[in-house]
């Protein structure tokens, strides 16, 4: 018995193709990763399944019972939960309310009872050994929590099929490890649980079986086993590589200070950071969900302005107080939340490229529609976006292809000092390598980056230094070359023995941090 | 029209709520004797108008404050119900809040209004009435008097000077107010009456309702797509001033320089008009100012428990080029402002 | 404790409630010579409010769901008219009768249209404005139609136990019902949810389009009943009722802390913000101001209550 | 052939053209003998919605950023009086700049409230509403204050150059200037980058606050303008001119595309919708319909042309 078989898929958007004649089946009790690169349409069956679209072609079955209203409500009742890649909270409503929407707990009476899904919510949590307070408001959430919120939404269904659509791409090693338990006591009670992600590292460590699409079209479905991870990339990206391995560090040579940061504090967060940063080189911020890089980004973007401490720029001391002042200082920020801080959902890529620039563009206030467009084009080139034409708006693209606007958005603005939170988060692995060398490209060319990511194998390949951040202080300055071991030869390897010696520090941050607090 | 129009000024045409002939305003007379007694009781009185913003309510208002501070009674408030009954309703309710001893009103709708003003009769404030009464009330009993300014005989004294400026024939067009206000309607019928009855060679061959609240311009957009499909009209009725001066716009736009137009109430921009030889042929005017003082007699009529006739009624007053500077002074107690002199100079 | 932070957290929210106080306690002392705190006269502000506040209850779940209705004032007019006409021919039970079904006759084309046309609702709601004024007009030939019920005046509007006035109960009844099915229930759950985010909504199962439809009937109707209470205080029907009060209802919601981008509402807030403009309506006449000083003081003590609930920068 | 491909693919969206011209043209054959074509009554038609075009134009800025302005109506009743007043004192010139000083000084009051103080504009703009057409009633003392000076009539809204009105030249330099700075500025990019998504808007290094607080600024100005228009062509100020444009001038916007939640708005539609009320205004009374039956009508014919401009389910 399968527990989802979908024959013949197509849909098209428009004149863009997204399935063509896709075959897909999920058997119960595995983990079955889809995988593809942005833009292959891995979302849109996925939102075929769950009934939010309605396929042009084919048919679906679920637990042998055919799926004929296409509808959210009727994909549920046939035992389906997922968690969207576009987070798909609402933001005026807290956690717990988001979880259980439409199926709130009730009183005797019938009434809602937003302390009973209080409480519900918090076991999830603790279960995942996370922390979300179900009370917070989810528009108040940074990104991780938001995920976890999305995660705990799907998982909190009794479900036969859990569908999760790339859930961790803003949360740390640690938290995916515990996700990952709790996926395989799922698969052990039968539950089919379809995995999307662009990490390789998960993929391998959860999957039973992967099914590969590209261009809207099915590629291959086998079980991992026959899949090393090289031919994998292969399939999705179309042509050989090794991934993250694959990119080149050359020693980067250190430039005059750009950016000194002394006794930074936020709002919130960070608290009392000390940073240097220099021409040239690329420094990591790690750490784990809410050890405050996201916060220290965003101060240093002059988007929440610093509270206590200064910054000081080639030298010379700057007051930040809003996001025009940084970039009028050469800052930009790559921020991680795309969906409202990066684009504007409904206007069109060119738009949303020159929104940081359109001062640099324009004459006596007169944007110069050449300049947007050659702006537009060459970015689209450069990053490789999927869309049909620079005027689609950016809602229609695929997640991976947004994040490239995002990250378009912020290189036309050419600064000195690019702040990058999350920079590959849903980036495909063909093109996250091609952005770390991007980003190994610009320090090269003498700017400085800071480059926060939660997956460790990304900080190892792209940064010269890591600072370990915890409860928004920050801990300790790690050379990236003193994680190496010389002795290994095999770069795969070698990186792997370097993410585990990241982790153990991250650990050791935290635990001071908890011992002090 | 000339001997009709200089008959209006004597009589009026308009009945009472109950058909009561009209009693002149000459016979409210207070004695020196009444008004001591009058000062003496340190009375309230609170003014609740149907709809302020106009030369009209304002002449009201200062001829009742005038009258009011002769008589030493304060006026405690003064309020609009923007022509929204349920907002009158509320008006009065708050007011009693602060009992006044009188009231002086005129009702948005003498129907829907009416068990307010009863609520107020009943609690001992003494109602005088300005040109309608609330439904189901007695002269006497439950209200002091009501003072009319004589909406119908303006409307026939409207109609006169039309027909003047026409010389008895052609062809006319009426911007009317379209909703069922007492006041508007007696205007609109009489005018409607004295066409019928005396200018048979005077046809209205157009007419068209306003709503607001910009009535000036629902006037001009009405009175423009008359003298587009109506080329031959020569001339224009409008209900009151407001709706006048879109119309006034209106001949303006289509280049109809000949145009005629009467109205009723002396604002100042129609008085401009007609001091200049404008559109403004003639309209005809009330007395509100007059009115107001009438209305505080009236109202020391009812602290004093003194036999009040149940209606009081001021005559129309037509007024064209030739008299508007005397008219204006009768109307407002004030000289014709200087804008008002300068456009008649030239 | 733990209980009292929430409030305290959240005091510049709550200080709508705070405001409403202070307008009070000025008006008190202010006003008290001019009979302010005279029970009729607080009654009176009820009384002046409730068909206000019957509206807001409903305007707070059609904001909260991320739409708007500009045709309540009109409906309301049109139905005091069909209620008097219906009174007229066939007695109260039909009047009350043809009151309702005029509330959810245009609610239903209201929702149609918003929800399957897919006109917006600013759009929708403003073409039914003029088209219920419009028949209203008609079938009135713009007259006021009396209505010699006793029985229904009292009920609706007109009566009061004792002292109080029956439309305290209406508005409490409104108030206390729209709480209730707003926090508590799971329709109004996914009112805030649909206009939180609608796409998140949909993807969460919720038929948002139901929803708004639903919503829309729910103002239609309330608004229809505001008909009926104006109906029943002037014991006569006439399509002038109701004008203009959308900008009240609307403006009592959102001086309630209702968002008008949709999400966030609360009735409580919008009782009180209703309570707050009868109440500065009522100490402004009282105050003996002329009305064009009464607009410019209503106006300030407004935009003073709302900056003193913001936060700064 | 590529050029072409855009309007076809947004035939819908450009369907607010198609039935502009189609009203239009049933309007041309039923009227025919009522003197619809007549040029006179065509130019009267742009007469009458000159000002709601110059306020409308302003609104979509306004709606674009994502905020709402209330008090344009008021604010053009106001600017009629302080014009007439200036100019009775000081002559025309006065006039002029007091007018457009009225419109600064309102829109700055409104910006700073809404973007320092941060009380929503619909608040803030609401409140204004009342306080203009408060100071307006009393500056005037509710009186109309005639304008006696040809030469500012002729200019603001009164002449006409043959048989041309002025007004179509302001509407026109409106329309123009508008379209330009929406749609090829830095700044109308701004503009709409805020009511798109403000969040990403202020990462971006727009100052979201300083837009709004412009646009609020235009919008006022925009509003004395049309005051100015207003007092031109009535030769007088008058607090009740421009009341209750606010809803024309948002249904102008809404009508030519222009979205309430911001981000989304185009100055031609914009014009063409407050085009097709006055034309529907205009066609109807030429009807002869009685003004219950127009209200009736023009309902039914927005809700008919607005339907057909809609994608179906
Ligand atoms: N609503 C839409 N309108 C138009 N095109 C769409 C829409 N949704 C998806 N597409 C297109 O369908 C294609 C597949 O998108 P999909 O989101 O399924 O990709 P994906 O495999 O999930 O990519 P990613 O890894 O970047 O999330 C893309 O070309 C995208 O632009
Ligand atoms: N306005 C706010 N009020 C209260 N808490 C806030 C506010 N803004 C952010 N926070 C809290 O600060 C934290 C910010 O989370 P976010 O993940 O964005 O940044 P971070 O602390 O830098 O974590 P990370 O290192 O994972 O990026 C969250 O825990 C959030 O609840
Ligand atoms: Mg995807
Ligand atoms: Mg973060």
């Amino acid at each position: 018995m399968t527990a989802v078989v979908m024959k013949g898929i197509s849909k098209a958007f428009g004149g863009v193709k997204a399935l063509d004649n896709v075959d897909f089946a999920v058997l119960p009790g595995e983990v079955h990763a889809l995988l593809g690169g942005n833009g292959a349409g891995k979302s849109t069956i996925l939102k075929v399944l769950n009934g939010v679209h309605k396929p042009d072609a084919g048919t679906i079955a679920v637990g042998g019972v055919p799926l004929t209203t296409h509808t959210p409500e009727a994909s549920r009742a046939a035992g389906i939960a997922m968690n969207f890649q576009e987070m798909s909270l609402i933001p005026t409503l807290t956690v717990a309310q988001n979880i259980y929407l439409t199926r709130e707990a009730r009183t005797v009476r019938g009434l809602l009872d937003d302390k009973a899904c209080e409480a519900n919510a918090a076991e999830i949590f603790a279960m995942l050994e996370v922390k979300v307070d179900p009370k917070a408001v989810v528009g108040d959430l940074g990104a991780g929590q938001k995920q976890l919120t999305e995660i705990a939404k799907a998982i909190s269904q009794s479900s036969k099929v859990l569908i999760l659509d790339e859930p961790s791409t803003a949360l740390a090693v640690s938290d995916v490890d515990r996700l990952f338990t709790f996926l395989r006591k799922l698969k052990a009670q039968g539950v089919a649980v379809i995995y999307v992600s662009h990490r390789m590292d998960e993929i391998a460590r959860i999957a039973d079986r992967a099914t590969i699409l590209r261009d809207g079209k099915h590629v291959i479905t086998a079980p991992l086993a026959d899949l090393p991870i090289d031919t994998m990339i292969e399939h999705i990206v179309g042509k050989r590589s090794k991934g993250l391995a694959d990119v080149h560090r050359s020693d980067a040579s250190r430039g005059e200070v750009l950016l000194q940061a002394t006794n930074l504090s936020g709002p919130h967060k960070p608290d009392n950071v000390n940073l240097t940063l220099h021409r040239g080189e690329v420094l990591g911020l790690a750490g784990l969900l809410g050890s405050g890089r996201s916060a220290l980004a965003r101060v240093i973007a002059g988007i929440e302005p610093a509270t206590k401490g200064e910054i000081r720029i080639k030298g010379q001391r700057v007051a930040i107080r809003k996001p025009a002042d940084a970039i009028a200082a050469g800052v930009a920020l790559v921020p991680e939340a795309r969906a409202t801080q990066g684009i504007i959902p409904a206007h069109s890529v060119a738009s949303n490229m020159v929104l940081s620039v359109l001062d640099r563009i324009s004459g006596k206030g007169v944007v110069d529609r050449a300049k947007v467009q050659a702006i537009a084009d060459d970015m689209i080139q450069r990053l490789s976006i999927k869309t049909a034409s620079r005027d689609d708006a950016v809602s229609t693209l695929s997640g991976g292809n947004q994040q490239k606007v995002v990250i378009g958005k912020w290189l036309a603005t050419d600064p000195d000092i690019l702040v990058l939170d999350e920079p590959t988060a849903g980036i495909d692995i063909g093109s996250k390598s091609e952005i770390i060398r991007l980003v190994r490209d610009l320090a090269a060319q003498g700017k400085g980056i800071i480059m926060i990511s939660s997956e460790l194998s990304e900080l190892l390949t792209a940064c010269d230094r890591i600072l370990v951040m915890a409860d928004g202080k920050a801990h300790q300055m790690i050379d990236r070359a003193s994680l190496d071991d010389p002795t290994e030869p095999d770069p795969g390897h070698r990186l792997q023995a370097a993410e585990r010696r990241l982790q153990i520090e991250i650990q050791k941050a935290l635990a001071q941090e908890t011992q002090h607090g | 029209p000339d001997e009709a129009l200089a008959k209006l000024v004597e009589t009026v045409l308009s009945k009472g709520p109950n058909g009561e002939d009209p009693a002149p305003a000459s016979d409210i007379v207070l004695t020196d004797d009444e008004l001591a007694q009058i000062k003496a009781m340190k009375a309230t009185a609170a003014i609740v108008m149907h709809i302020g913003g106009n030369d009209w309510s304002q002449a009201q208002i200062d001829g009742l404050q005038a009258q009011f501070a002769i008589m030493g009674i304060e006026v405690i408030a003064v309020t609009d119900a923007g022509f929204k009954p349920e907002k009158q309703v509320s008006d009065i309710e708050t007011i009693m809040a602060q009992k006044p001893s009188i009231i002086v009103s005129i009702p948005v709708d003498p129907t829907a209004t009416a068990s307010a003003y009863k609520a107020a009769a009943d609690a001992g404030v003494k109602i005088v009435f300005m040109d309608n009464v609330a439904a189901g009330m007695t002269a006497g009993k439950d209200y002091v008097s009501v003072v009319s300014a004589d909406n119908y005989g303006n409307g026939v004294a409207s109609a006169h000077l039309m027909a003047k400026a026409l010389n008895g024939a052609g062809n006319i067009g009426l911007v009317f107010h379209a909703a069922d206000f007492f006041v508007t309607r007696q205007r609109y019928e009489a005018f409607k009456a004295t066409i019928a009855s005396d200018y048979p060679d005077i046809k209205i061959v157009d007419e068209q309702g306003i709503g607001g609240p910009d009535f000036p311009g629902d006037a001009e957009k009405a009175a423009g797509a008359m003298l587009t499909s109506h080329p031959e009209i020569q001339g224009i009725w409008a209900v009151w001033d407001m709706p006048a001066e879109g119309v006034i716009s209106a001949a303006r736009n289509a280049g109809r320089d000949d145009l005629i137009i009467t109205t009723v109430d002396l604002g100042e921009n129609v008085a401009i008009s007609m001091a200049q030889n404008g559109f403004i042929k003639g309209l005809g005017a009330q007395r509100p100012y007059d009115a107001g003082i009438v209305e505080a007699k009236l109202a020391g009529y009812g602290l004093l428990g003194k036999a009040a006739p149940a209606f009081v009624a001021l005559p129309a007053l037509p007024v064209s080029h030739d008299n508007l500077l005397e008219a204006w002074t009768q109307v407002y107690s004030t000289e014709a402002t200087d804008n008002i002199k300068n456009s008649m100079a030239n | 404790m733990a209980e009292r932070i929430p409030f305290l957290a959240n005091w510049r929210q709550n200080i709508i409630y705070i405001g409403f106080v202070v307008i009070f306690a000025v008006f008190a002392v202010t006003l008290a010579d001019k009979g302010f705190l005279n029970p009729t006269n607080l009654l009176n502000i009820i009384r002046q409010t409730a068909m206000i506040a019957v509206m807001a209850v409903a305007m707070t779940f059609v904001l909260a769901s991320g739409e708007i209705d500009l045709s309540i004032g009109a409906v309301a007019g049109l139905t005091t008219v069909t209620v008097a006409m219906a009174i007229a021919v066939a007695g109260p039970l039909a009047g009350v009768l043809a009151g309702i079904a005029t509330g959810i006759a245009v609610g239903c084309f209201n929702g149609w249209l918003t929800t399957r046309i897919g006109i917006p609702s600013f759009l929708t709601t403003l073409a039914m404005m003029g088209i219920a004024k419009g028949v209203a007009m008609w079938i009135s030939d713009t007259a006021a139609v009396p209505i010699l019920s006793p029985g229904y005046s009292w009920l609706f509007g007109g009566g009061s136990m004792g002292p109080v006035p029956v439309l305290l109960f209406w508005m409490l009844v409104a108030g206390a019902l729209g709480h209730f099915v707003l926090r508590r229930t799971s329709f109004g759950r996914r009112v805030l949810a649909t206009g939180g985010g609608e796409t998140a909504a949909r993807y969460s199962g919720i038929d948002t389009g139901n929803i708004k439809f639903k919503v829309l009937v729910i103002s239609s109707t309330a608004a229809a009943i505001a008909g009926m209470l104006y109906a029943g205080r002037l014991q006569s029907g006439r399509f002038q009722l109701g004008e203009g009060d959308e900008l009240s209802v609307i403006a009592a919601a959102v001086l309630g802390g209702t968002s008008l981008f949709g999400g966030k509402g609360t009735v409580i807030g919008t009782i009180v913000g209703a309570l707050m403009i009868g109440l500065i309506n009522n100490g402004l006449i009282l105050m003996g101001l002329e009305f064009s000083q009464q607009l410019i003081a209503r106006g300030a003590i407004i935009i003073l209550a709302v900056a003193l609930s913001q936060k700064r920068a």
